[in-house]
């Protein structure tokens, strides 16, 4: 089997389209640009104030006044242009980011995303992880199926407090893309050599299956 | 998507009957006269309602298609600045909505903000906030204003980039980059199109995001 | 006696300091940076989004995307900088403005001001007026003491709709200058030889008259 | 009135116990470190309330009033990236207000803008909205946020005129427009100093109305 993290990148990929605005989260999603092809040029908007982020500076190209929200440094395409957080999550929450790519805790059958906070542990950011998901047009889970305690991510419903209700569009797993339909996640396609009874076994509920998957 | 450098007359191919049309420009100074000439003209939409701080001045700009009928109801801070307009809303012809010019500023960009509303003092206890929910918060009473959004938004820049990056030059700027964040297709006429790389990064006032459609106004 | 316009306006620009934010409304105001000394630069703010108007251009040096609230041409000062309007309309409502002069239709003595509409006229123009009242941090109004009916404009309390209540700080007519002391407008000085008499006579009501008058 | 160019301690003299400070800097890219360090080091004022992106890191920036024990309460979207505010949080040595970034922007904004409130519907539902008034606005659920102001803001730009014109750099522009707006006193610390007119007048991002003291950065 496949590196999880390099099976869900390279899928998340192939769901982006050329020319859009594409708001990447921390962890998975960063490995997105690796796996685009050169027609498949995005425009990286990152909210910390910049629309056009480049690739990573080589040494000696770190411009300390030019990070990603993540805080590493980044270079800028020709076209980029910077503003000010009011006006960045003013883009974020108006619907003018196209896609944001995040990871998540739970993501439900609903639709529903935790990813910002653990019961019983600190609950002290948020970050923009709020914005993106109610504001992006589409917004893609990035996840590997189980935590690292064994426990299904993709569940019936979250008990993690939430980030948002009805707020994913997509999940892609190192098993399996799933997409809300209807109000509700269907599984509609499956990854490198899972089965369906693979992916029934790492989601809690029933799930509903795409009928060409049957 | 990056925006398209189309001809005015696929530009104007966006604009449908019924439709809500955010237009830039404070008086005519900003405001995108060959767009707006070219709808008068060349397109007949109608039952348009119309945003813009005025409703241009009589037969000039948004003036022209107020005498052609075609507009149904106007959102403006300042309908007096074209008598035309005055008297179409006294003897009926369009609706009007009247709001404070800050208050109508701040509305737009809520529209493309995501915002649901906000409350502002301005109007508070007036005529102006008849009919609006009025609260006190912080010991002043503040009229709760909702957000405008539109179908085509139609602004003037100065210079624009290939993907669409404007930037406006001096007190042209006013409504402008308020008006390309609040409608579902934006169409920015520009002064210049220039390439990607040759507008300052911390002046493009309008970032590509924004921006669907460009013209390149004429001569 | 002198053209009434033009006192108040000398009067009006001994009430500026020099440093000041300032936004003119149209009228009387207007004439106020003529009678401005050399040693109190006021900085004009104009809504339409320019911070530092400069004198009127001269011939040949009008341009066409440069121009004040009232839509005449101007210059600008080398500090000028440019906003759009909800920024513009963000410094006024926000108290960033140190002064707003402008005219009035009627002032209560409850220093309630009326200037954008006539009961039975169009009420379709309000523009900044509110906005400038409510926000501005110290509101003058430069008026004639009569309207062109003869009918007084300080008065015990507005008949037209109002702009807004309790706004006015400072109210200058060619016969007088009234202050908004703890909630209520004071006679506090006589311009160019008028009386208190001419003054009541030409106010609306009982009016307040400071100790030093009297 | 123009801003005035002071020492770092002219500018501390206006920070006060029980003040709330508003400070720019997303991390610490585009934070007022030379006042901050200032602040640390030369000032005794305590108690205060922090608004700011995050507070600091360990040791340093707010990170190191923190350490000092002045911080009573911080106001932010993300006490994670300092390990020690959340140590601080949780052994009760500070409060804590969370708000989603673009929540705790617009909110910093509205404060500058005088605005009373304004309703988004980023958090309604969750946790970070409990007891916060929630209606439902065009067919979403929104919450309700108020404006943040402070008594002193501190900010970084990369060049100020002698008047108090801002330009900020890249993304280091962040937070520090917003709380420009927003306290009684902003003092802006800056890069270089340059001459009236030597700003592009299209990129002054902060208009000199909001800036009232200047410290140049330290070398």
């Amino acid at each position: 089997m496949a590196d999880a993290r390099l099976v869900i990148a390279r899928r998340a990929a192939a769901e982006l389209r050329a020319g859009e605005i594409v708001n990447l989260g921390i962890g998975i999603p960063t490995l997105i640009p690796d796996h685009l092809g050169t027609d498949t040029e995005v425009f990286l908007h990152s909210e910390n104030g910049i629309l056009g982020v480049g690739p990573r500076p080589v040494d000696g190209e770190i411009d300390a006044d030019l990070i990603d929200a993540a805080k590493r440094p980044v270079t800028a395409l020709a076209s980029a242009s910077y503003f000010d957080s009011a006006q960045s999550f003013a883009m974020i929450r108006g619907g003018h980011v196209d896609v944001a790519v995040l990871g998540a805790l739970q993501v439900s059958h609903a639709g529903d995303i935790a990813n910002w906070a653990v019961p019983g542990r600190d609950v002290l950011g948020v970050g923009g992880a709020m914005d993106l998901v109610v504001g992006a047009r589409r917004v893609i889970v990035t996840m590997t199926a189980l935590s690292s305690s064994g426990e299904p991510k993709v569940v019936a419903r979250c008990s993690y407090p939430l980030t948002a209700a009805a707020a994913v569009d997509v999940v892609i797993t190192e098993q399996a893309v799933f997409r809300r339909r209807e109000g509700r996640l269907v599984l509609t396609e499956l990854l490198d050599g899972a089965s369906v009874d693979d992916v029934r076994r790492s989601t809690g509920g029933e799930l509903a299956v795409a009928l060409e998957l049957l | 998507m990056p925006a398209r450098v189309v001809s005015l007359d696929e530009a104007l191919s966006h604009v449908h009957d019924g439709d809500t049309i955010l237009c830039g420009g404070f008086g005519l100074v900003g405001a995108p006269m060959s767009l707006l000439d070219a709808l008068a003209e060349r397109s007949t939409a109608r039952d348009l309602t119309v945003v813009s701080n005025n409703i241009g001045e009589p037969g000039r700009g948004l003036g022209a298609l107020l005498r052609q009928g075609r507009i149904r109801h106007g959102i403006s801070s300042y309908f007096t600045s074209n008598p035309e307009a005055v008297a179409a809303v006294n003897s009926g012809t369009i609706t009007a909505t009247l709001l404070p010019q800050g208050t109508f500023a701040e509305a737009i960009r809520a529209g493309g903000a995501g915002l649901g509303g906000f409350y502002t003092p301005v109007g508070a206890g007036t005529a102006l906030a008849a009919g609006k929910e009025q609260r006190e918060l912080d010991g002043r009473l503040q009229v709760l204003e909702r957000p405008i959004r539109g179908d085509v938004a139609l602004v003037y820049a100065d210079r624009a980039d290939e993907l669409g990056n404007l930037s406006y030059r001096k007190t042209a700027r006013n409504f402008n980059p308020l008006m390309a964040t609040a409608a579902t297709i934006t169409i920015a006429e520009v002064g210049a199109l220039v390439p990607v790389g040759s507008l300052d990064a911390e002046a493009i006032h309008t970032p590509h995001l924004y921006v669907d459609l460009i013209v390149v106004r004429d001569g």
